[in-house]
């Protein structure tokens, strides 16, 4: 019974939530913001917690019990970086996909292992250190503010938060909604990355754009764009990097965002855009002009 | 966190890695043949200036000493040779090792492999970059993380190495690799790794330890965590904001690290130079944005501030109340500010900053343009 | 270019063989039998045996070396127990499937690891302590005697391996050959039981009958049978038990052959092929019966 | 291979799981109370018979001792015990242990699951299976040991067994589960696990050491292995064969486990009773089969003898000449013999055989017929 709201490849039609660190204080305070949103939270996790409620939802202290008790099918992650490993393989034995880490601080090595172990199971990570995912009229699971986003033809795909909000919002001033916007993460390690997006946002029919903000470090950019240039990619990327006044080797701010050696240059991920096709906007704001444009509204 | 070569060694020592005989004397002592001898070694000897950065061959900061007339202006000498602006606060006493082969041996956290990638090369004493770009020259292994390192590899890397299965080399990047996994590194680079007579010894060391171990490893010991701050770096650690100084005229402060580096992108977008990056985080307090602009105004002294805040969790009379007790307390010219402001609470930081005589601009292009203007 | 040959989601059309410890003794001498069965044998591994050749076929040191010279793309190890750990990651390492390991006397927990392992990347386990397989005018991966099986229209999956050169011999007198013979393994975990076996047979156009040679000890006979039940399973299998003289708590040979606490008899097998509607022959001879009356011939 | 209850608990206290305080006595040792005072234990005390199969609760063989009196007599009853023909050779001495709640625990390599699966249940001192049929009462979980036991499982296991976060009932189950990794165990099972006062200790041990592991493990220590085995067995041992005494009338020798079950079995469905399961394995020498047929004619003294072999990697040319070294050196009666022997060299071996005067069978049936007849 596919009503089309959900993803395929990402995420189904019927997304039960767990919220897994439900009591602390991020924790409550944005799955509120969720409910609020429409989000269907079925159900949070806290060890030690058991037995109590969180803005009417029931925690309990072992994912295990929630998933017997209440069917969870999804999660989104909390806990402080020294849990977040365990909390994380909890969600991953129930079989949880998506499992959106939202913690800010977990050591790569801990993540390294996170997304190899939930391969295994098929699993789908978003993260760590991410806002997490909407789909604007079906579900939010991230901690995006609610009011910039409305359901339409663009899908954003980030590694920054409040980059995307702005983005998603001059899109929207344009009267443009979007069907997903989706923060990757800022982390060193992640376990979506711009090519697992653009693989599942391929056959996606309610997806005519995409928007890709990405920023200096690493190569994931170098590698969509060449990912998008091979396979013959059916839908028009938009392309901004965030850091093009960055120095060599200091952190902007994400554990992800430095430049060394040389590379992971804002030029060289411009330059990669520009070869494979992909329209490169050079202001925020551009974005929303380009997408205007590309749906000749 | 990059480590001095010195503390690289160290750890590599821990994993029985094999380094060369050495100590480290500080900025301000002096080197005496008897010291050196006291240390257990002998002429020649290696001086090695400790830099964070690389380029220290070619700005003279490696010196073989092979008498003890030389040992003192050498030490002079390196002490007072800076790479981009920093001077060494150690040099490393080596003995003189000699060898006859260069090898290329590293583990690192692979983003895009998310493994734990081992690369090798028999042409050490090259950089991995141009080894990369020589055909052949550069073997590439992922390791998954959840299963582990295996003879099998070990036996692989030696034969492409060496030629053959040789144990202590096989033993040796076995450590390595240990090192990256239980020392949460996310680089462990030997180059060159020297080989004599089946004898190996890591010459130099690059390592960099994840930040995010910090809740579980003592990361403060380490000299880039504990060398020298600006009383700006000290205050961006203490209040929990992302600082880095650039040397433009217009001080930048944004949340969110993207928004940030967009907000500075932007401004040289419109011809004018960012001063530095410092992102207040998310759901900055007013505190923070106050000691945030202590910190501009102090130690960046820019012409003009640019406060670009899209607020999501951040709460816009939060900034308000921040931006205008700096004001107040350092005495500053509203006319030194262009700020933008939106989202949460927009209408009731809007409304405490106009009541102060601030414009308050709501679209980021319309802001930078006007930043930018007669600097 | 499918030749049919092949088996969908067992082996490919186009089997290029790597045996690992092939200048071992038992290592040559089945390279030769193999050879001589038709085999497309590509290369050998033995560490520090590079360079030499056996029966024609070169050694290398690493499987990393065999593969990129020559694109093997399955394996045979035959290294010792202690070694056999090792050897089967390097062969999932190099993404060879299936991987048919005929070593005797490898832990429990070794094997559990490698299992794991290659389930994670898609990787066919056969074994440990088998015969391995043959697909009679196609290839033979094992060290079955050659002269017992020619083409047919009979799959044959079992525990055992010289009862199933017995049976498959017994039916080859009847004029009818074989599809596949897979002798599964006799330890305590193995990688490609009864239900794995029946999985990738079931759209196999070539097999029409399935005989399934079970024993003492474990469950895998009952579950085979529920599964059969349970999924409607679209060919006729029949089933023969070995063991039903055998007491409790000795072990019959295979470390997987014990019956335990009144669990693993051949009754409670017999009884679940029963229940399930799978034809059970009593004597190893019967089964040809069997088949020549299922077959129609 | 089934380890003894004190040997079980030997392991149980190196990875840190309690055990009552006890020592072992010997068979042919006596008890007194000097003893158990010296191994620092008071009355009460409980004296168990040490044997590797289940039932000696049902027996007697477990006697909680409260006064000196009864002392001597109970170490005499035990050591007279039998279950199934076996009588112990150790008596376990320990402390009686008061508790307030009996749990069940085991960790055991799952062959369906293909993985390290914990069972758990707070109502222990009842059997597993038992457990198993209750609605509720047994918790399964299933660990892949390519990732391990994590912190999570713990704390659903110690909730579920004690209804919360028991930090010492949490590491007692880490333990276990490395005892199963790391010591190579199929299972190890404590059942009860006796609870007071927030304290846990193992009451019972049933464990069971991976055969296979003995590349890696000094197996030999344990009683199973050293145990008196029968000049059969030792020989078994000894030529690489696997044989098992069953008591009936017709001596079988197969190749392979599984052609030798089936080899019993028509035996049996033609009417006879097979008096050993005798599997001389693949490739067999002449002397190994000369062997198995000594070590059948001396222990088991069957009435006749059914070699069954369909060679593949075994040659019927070896297998005949050890039938006819093993005639010729025991002086054995040719009427005892029915042959079956097919496969690689038949005709070699058959030749040799007819030589002798015996009669070679091609067909399996038709030679267990034949020695099914008149016996």
């Amino acid at each position: 019974m596919s009503s089309g709201r959900g993803i395929k490849g990402f995420v189904g039609d019927e997304l039960k939530l767990l919220v897994q660190g439900i009591t602390g204080r991020q924790g409550s305070f944005h799955t509120e913001q969720m409910l609020k949103y429409g989000t269907e939270i079925v159900a949070g996790v806290t060890p030690g917690k058991g037995g109590m409620e969180v803005h009417g939802v029931p925690v309990y202290d072992t994912v295990y019990e929630a998933v017997k008790e209440t069917g969870a099918n999804a999660s989104i992650i909390f806990v402080p970086a020294p849990y977040a490993y365990d909390a994380a393989l909890e969600a991953i034995e129930a079989r949880l996909s998506p499992i959106v880490i939202i913690t800010e601080g977990i050591p790569a090595h801990d993540t390294l292992k996170i997304v190899n172990i939930a391969r295994k199971y098929n699993i789908r990570i978003v993260g760590p250190n991410t806002p997490g995912f909407i789909i604007p009229g079906y579900t939010k699971v991230g901690i995006m503010p609610n009011q910039y986003f409305k359901p339409g033809p663009v899908s954003i795909v980030s590694r920054s938060g409040t980059l995307t909000y702005e983005i998603s919002w001059s899109i929207l001033k344009q009267g443009i909604g979007q069907r997903l916007v989706l923060g990757c993460g800022g982390d060193y390690v992640i376990g979506t990355n711009f090519i697992d997006a653009l693989e599942f946002l391929r056959d996606d029919k309610q997806t005519e754009v995409i928007v890709v903000v990405g920023e200096i470090g690493g190569d994931d950019e170098e590698r969509m764009a060449r990912y998008y240039m091979e396979t013959n990619y059916p839908k028009p990327v938009i392309g901004y990097v965030a850091g093009k006044t960055a120095p060599e080797g200091k952190r902007m701010g994400h554990a992800g965002a430095i430049i060394s050696g040389g590379t992971g240059t804002a030029e060289s991920k411009i330059k990669s855009f520009k070869e494979a096709g992909i329209e490169v906007a050079y202001r925020p704001s551009e974005v929303a002009e380009i997408v205007r444009r590309l749906l000749r509204r | 966190m990059f480590l001095l070569e010195y503390e690289g060694k160290e750890i590599f020592r821990k994993y029985g890695i094999p380094i060369p005989k050495g100590f480290v004397i500080e900025k301000g002592k002096s080197l005496s043949l008897d010291l050196v001898r006291e240390a257990g070694l002998e002429l020649p000897i290696v001086l090695k200036g400790q830099y964070l950065m690389g380029g220290r061959g070619k700005a003279g900061a490696v010196k073989i000493v092979r008498s003890e007339s030389e040992l003192d202006q050498a030490v002079k000498n390196i002490f007072s040779l800076s790479i981009k602006g920093s001077y060494p606060e150690y040099i490393l006493v080596e003995e003189f090792v000699e060898h006859e082969k260069e090898l290329y041996l590293s583990a690192l956290v692979s983003k895009p492999d998310r493994a734990v990638t081992i690369l090798a090369s028999p042409y050490g004493g090259v950089d991995v970059e141009e080894l990369a770009r020589r055909e052949g020259a550069l073997l590439k292994l992922d390791v998954d993380p959840s299963i582990g390192v295996s003879n099998h590899h070990l036996r692989l890397i030696s034969k492409f190495l060496v030629g053959k299965f040789d144990k202590p080399l096989m033993e040796l990047i076995r450590s390595l690799y240990n090192a990256v996994i239980n020392d949460d590194l996310l680089l462990a680079e030997i180059n060159p790794l020297a080989m004599l007579d089946g004898e190996y010894k890591a010459l130099d060391s690059k390592v960099i330890v994840d930040d995010n171990s910090i809740f579980r490893r003592d990361l403060e010991k380490f000299y880039e965590y504990k060398k020298f701050l600006t009383w700006g770096e000290k205050m961006a650690r203490e209040y929990g904001f992302s600082y880095v100084p650039l040397g433009g005229d217009i001080g930048i402060i944004g949340n969110g690290a993207g928004l940030t580096m967009a907000t500075l992108d932007l401004v040289a977008y419109y011809g004018a130079k960012p001063a530095n990056f410092l992102d207040v985080g998310g759901g900055a307090s007013a505190e923070r944005i106050e000691k945030a602009l202590e910190v501009l105004v102090k130690e960046i002294k820019p012409k003009k501030i640019f406060i670009n805040i899209f607020a999501g969790i951040t709460r816009c009379d939060e900034v308000a109340k921040g931006i205008v007790a700096a004001v107040d307390n350092l005495n500053l010219p509203k006319e030194m500010f262009v700020i933008r402001l939106t989202g949460t609470l927009e209408d009731v930081g809007k409304k405490i900053l106009e009541e102060r005589g601030f414009k308050v601009y709501i679209d980021m292009d319309e802001a930078a343009m006007e930043v930018a203007k007669n600097v």
